[in-house]
């Protein structure tokens, strides 16, 4: 499943330090600090509007910390500019560029330093292990959102990154769609590359996960081996999302005190 | 009403006869209509892509300015332009007035908002949606220039129909600094000004009438292109 | 744009005439006398022509006797009348590259013009004084329509718009006195020739004929015309000065 | 270089001075500009808003022809709004020529075209999102139509600025139907061509300055109000 | 659960007699006869792109189609346009309209013939319920993509339609929001309203669904009683799709080779 060989050094570990984001006045990520090392397959999981996204934006550099760090430390890092070069993020909502489907992941590969034959097979290769080789010259923007899905997934997958964020990879697939791209993910990780992702699907993050981090409220409350953490939670509020509880459904009758009582608790 | 019937007949017999001095009117309307969107297009699109992607202090009055200057008055242009060009001016050892350059110079001084706005708005969305995706890449703005420009090249070339129309629309400001000289610096809509204020009226009407049509082709054939375009690539 | 209900009359004339300030010198004697008011429409005389033919005005005012004439054996106009008349005059460079200064014979300054090569703006818009023009190049000899776009500029626009382009260029340009004398963007230009009564330029005034059309105000036009061929009207024209010089001299039957 | 300083010297005092003349003539030209942008509103917007609605035969030519007459030639309008009004046109028992009236018509016909075709685009765009929405409770396009232009209104009152930019611009159109005829016709792009035919470029400029500041205010403003809506009805 | 009564005559049933559909040549939905009458639940399931949407959109009536007829039959369809008064829509992706999310509700009853406090009271209650109260004043175009979601049920829940149609209704939810939206449809349903949904969820599938519709590429290859459908599928592919395999996704490899023979045979 190795693409092509980089003999780039590798960038990883990551470290967030204390970091927190703000938009609009509202402090939407608070004190995040982690590590990411290599060869470890994350999911992240938590209510909507946690912060889920907004955590991986911080860590693929997209968005700036308004305080704390986001370190790169390994020595591929030291040369500065090219740290992107070894990353790739599957978004959440997928962003097709004009082009025809086989063009959107040659975009991708334009930004490395790649020859032109070995480009074309890395095409060919991404297209045909995630299903979309017959639509290869169709407008990427006219396919199905499944189908867009997977070939964001096939272009991120092309550049053969050293880490890899995925937000909610599987959210628009079927079934069996999802297994499949559950597969590739796995071929992925299996060549390598780190996998940080996030998801709805508890099945998925029991099925995927290393070890698995529970958000809310733009905070981190519990981040521990994935065994560990679906046998007993540490955290109450990541027990309760396990059972299925509402975390904040009933804000709007309840005027909110629950769940302020246990946000001072954290 | 005889004097539209009168000036469809001379419409269509200007046309029709391939009137040498109509040719030669047509022909620097478009040299000069159509350099003049060449410089504005140089200067415009850069410019919205740079107001659209870079944010600079000031950057919302540019937006505002351009928005405005957009309806800039052609006649106060001509002016503009006559006063830095006459033999008085700080360019006036050029001797550029009441030529062809002088009235590509107006013309691209009025239009250049024009394109720059229409850019900015353009550009603006494409990188709203593709943001993210092209900073994933490792591309800043300046190296996603190229790509916004290329996959926004439909919208564009709209921008740009909308500054060739207006420059080849408008008279107060070749009027001013082209000074309508016969076989020099005559184009359509100053042809058309001379044969109101002569009183010929069926022949101004015809030549405007040519000029409409001129643009409405125009217009058309860029939207079947664009239409083709659009269909095959999304 | 107040002034809806008031009697009104419109004048076709001439930009030179309107640019030269007379008629707002003039005019408010005329309203204040008889209550009218008088809007001048200021185009080209081929326009003010035409605009008299549609009936779109009730009097014309404009100084090609030819045309005026054949307006009225056409039937568009009652009577001309003669009005008054100023001169045109020649200006050029100071530099004056054809030495043309202080020549009187128009016909002599205009071959030197023309054999030196220097620019020449012409209004080449049909105009009185652009048929002026035309006949004295015509007198002189010369045949300009080959050096369109040469020396000759044909400008096809007023004569402001004409002068304009002669000071840009410092090129040679016939015009009316009266427009020159109020003309701001002189630049390098002076007055090279006059005097020549060849360059005489009479303004007549012409009552749109209201047989022709129903609605034309007839009376109230009437009353202009008798009023500006009216002793006390001439003498107002004679006392028209710009900058000290007199600009128009009356020249009514009547006075 | 003296040209500028004073032209903006006489923009200046006449600014400050609050000449009634000048009052005069922006209170003429605010009244004709707007009053056509009212009348090329309430014609445009319907018509854009039903061209972006319903399928007919020719939509697309319609399509192609209202973007094209967004260029339309200001003289030639002029000149068929005159052929018209003239006491030996259709309309000429109505003796509107040289009246701000037929000024009005002029610039209502110049900008229609651009209200429409602006409105098309704004309303095809909304109704591809809502349709599906608004068929579901019931509404076809008629019964949707209040709803877009409601949802559509800040991007249609760009539109209608372009317009008003276009009207309150042109002197093509206005010279010829209005005749510049003082106290009566003259608006600022008159008055502007008529002091550069006088050869007094300084007040000429010095005019063109006030009646862009007017242009550039009113988009500033529109601006400010749009973005302050914008921000609180997301 | 009922919101507003109305003395409405029913629509109900509505009969599709062999209905297909196309759009740019090709044939989307084929061949499609059935019958919803009043009192079920019915959840349509099957791979991306089989034609589930479009299917909803026919019944619903935004699509015509290209041939045979559907047909409402109940005593109120008599009367002709007030038929889409009684039916309600959640689109896979929802369409917020620009005005807030209290204003989003209002707008739909405005094309119900409700007294005006009413409405207010209806607004609030849906509001409620699904969790947006605290967000009535905001621009519903800011919402998050699951909170967009609710909305889109709270306003097809205001107009107290006899049949509800949903397109994935919880796709975006995290998982309790998703148990919390299972529960308000069941109590639209047992209030009367008759449910026609879509779903990539089997589990939902399981815990909605009175009769299952399998879609397979424009076709209806099965439709039966829930349990009997879960239990056994009398159909081939239907049985592949509940175990979990590819019915599209190696065409690229497999050139259709398979699938082609399989839908010959159908
Ligand atoms: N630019 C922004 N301005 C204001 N609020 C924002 C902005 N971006 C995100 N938010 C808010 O921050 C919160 C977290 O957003 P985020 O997208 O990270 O949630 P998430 O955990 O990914 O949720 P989901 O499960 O729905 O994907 C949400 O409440 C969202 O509305
Ligand atoms: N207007 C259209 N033109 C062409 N093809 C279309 C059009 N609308 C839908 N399709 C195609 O029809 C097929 C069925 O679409 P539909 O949206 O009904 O699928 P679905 O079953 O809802 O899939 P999903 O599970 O992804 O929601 C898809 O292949 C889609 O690309
Ligand atoms: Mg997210
Ligand atoms: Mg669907």
């Amino acid at each position: 499943m190795i693409l092509h060989k980089t003999n780039r050094p590798p960038i990883l570990p990551l470290t967030l330090d204390n970091v927190s984001f703000e938009a609009k006045g509202m402090r939407l990520i608070k004190d995040m600090t982690c590590t990411f090392e290599a060869a470890r397959r994350t999911v992240i999981i938590g209510p909507n509007g946690a912060g889920k996204s907004l955590f991986l934006r911080l860590c693929h550099g997209l968005l700036e910390p308004a305080s704390g760090t986001v370190r790169w430390s390994g020595p591929g890092a030291k040369s500065g500019n090219g740290i992107k070069r070894q990353q790739a993020m599957v978004f959440q909502r997928p962003v097709m560029l004009r082009r025809s489907v086989a063009d959107n992941v040659g975009y991708a590969l334009k930004y490395q330093t790649i020859s032109k034959e070995e480009r074309r097979d890395i095409v060919q290769t991404v297209l045909q292990r995630t299903g979309l080789q017959g639509r290869a010259q169709q407008p990427a923007r006219i396919l199905s959102g499944g189908e867009q899905q997977r070939l964001a997934l096939a272009r991120a997958w092309a550049i053969s990154p050293e880490i890899m964020f995925l937000d909610e990879p599987t959210a628009n697939l079927d079934p069996s769609a999802t297994h499949a791209v559950e597969e590739i993910i796995q071929a992925i990780h299996d060549s390598g590359t780190r996998i940080v992702m996030t998801s709805h699907d508890l099945g998925q993050a029991r099925r995927m996960a290393d070890d698995v981090m529970f958000m809310h409220r733009g905070r981190m409350l519990e981040h521990a081996p994935a065994d560990q953490f679906f046998e007993a939670p540490q955290n109450d509020l990541a027990q309760a999302f396990i059972r299925g509880e509402l975390l904040w459904w009933k804000r709007g009758k309840a005027k909110t005190e629950n769940s302020d009582q246990r946000n001072r608790n954290i | 009403m005889t004097d539209f019937s009168a000036a469809i007949g001379s419409a269509l017999s200007l046309v029709i006869g391939f009137d040498p001095v109509l040719v030669e009117i047509i022909g620097l309307s478009l040299y000069v209509s159509l350099t003049a969107v060449l410089f504005a297009a140089i200067i415009g699109l850069p410019l919205g892509a740079a107001v659209a992607l870079f944010s600079f202090p000031g950057r919302t009055v540019i937006t505002v300015l351009l928005n405005a200057l957009m309806g800039l008055p052609p006649v106060v242009v001509g002016l503009v332009v006559y006063l830095l060009l006459s033999r008085a001016g700080p360019f006036g050892v050029l001797g550029l007035l009441f030529s062809p350059t002088a009235m590509i110079i107006a013309q691209t001084v009025l239009i250049t908002p024009i394109i720059a706005a229409l850019t900015r708005q353009v550009i603006e969305d494409l990188w709203a949606e593709y943001e993210d995706l092209l900073r994933s890449f490792g591309a800043g703005p300046l190296r996603a220039l190229p790509t916004l420009i290329w996959d926004g090249r439909f919208s564009l070339v709209t921008a740009v129909l909308a500054g060739f129309g207006r420059a080849s629309a408008e008279v107060g400001a070749v009027m001013i600094v082209g000074g309508n000289i016969d076989h020099v610096t005559r184009v359509m809509t100053t042809a058309i000004a001379l044969e109101v204020s002569k009183g010929d009226l069926a022949l101004a009407l015809g030549l405007g009438i040519v000029l409409i049509l001129l643009s409405v082709g125009i217009n058309g054939a860029v939207f079947v292109v664009r239409r083709m375009a659009e269909q095959r690539y999304g | 744009w107040a002034t809806d209900n008031a009697p009104f009359i419109t004048v076709a004339s001439t930009t030179s005439t309107k640019n030269s300030g007379l008629y707002d010198y003039l005019l408010p004697h005329f309203t204040s006398e008889t209550g009218i008011e008088v809007r001048v429409l200021a185009v080209g005389t081929g326009q003010a022509i035409r605009v008299a033919k549609s009936g779109d005005a009730d009097v014309l005012l404009v100084h090609h006797k030819k045309s005026e004439l054949a307006f009225v054996a056409g039937g568009y106009g009652v009577e001309r009348f003669d009005v008054m008349y100023n001169d045109f005059v020649i200006v050029g460079p100071k530099t004056d590259p054809a030495a043309i200064k202080g020549i009187t014979d128009v016909s002599v300054a205009l071959n030197q013009i023309a054999s030196s090569g220097t620019p020449f703006t012409s209004r080449g818009d049909d105009s009185g004084t652009h048929k002026k023009e035309l006949s004295l190049w015509a007198e002189a000899g010369i045949d300009v329509v080959s050096q369109s776009g040469a020396w000759y500029r044909e400008t096809g626009s007023g004569m402001g718009a004409t002068l304009n382009t002669a000071s840009g260029m410092n090129a040679y340009a016939l015009t009316d006195r009266s427009t020159w004398l109020k003309f701001a963007n002189k630049g390098d230009l002076a007055i090279l020739v006059e005097g020549d009564e060849r360059m005489f330029n009479p303004y007549g005034i012409i009552l749109v004929n209201p047989e022709r059309h129903a609605h034309i105000k007839a009376e109230l036009g009437q009353r202009f015309v008798d009023w500006i061929i009216s002793a006390p009207a001439q003498a107002l024209i004679n006392a028209y000065t710009i900058n000290g010089v007199q600009a128009f001299f009356a020249s009514a039957a009547a006075s």
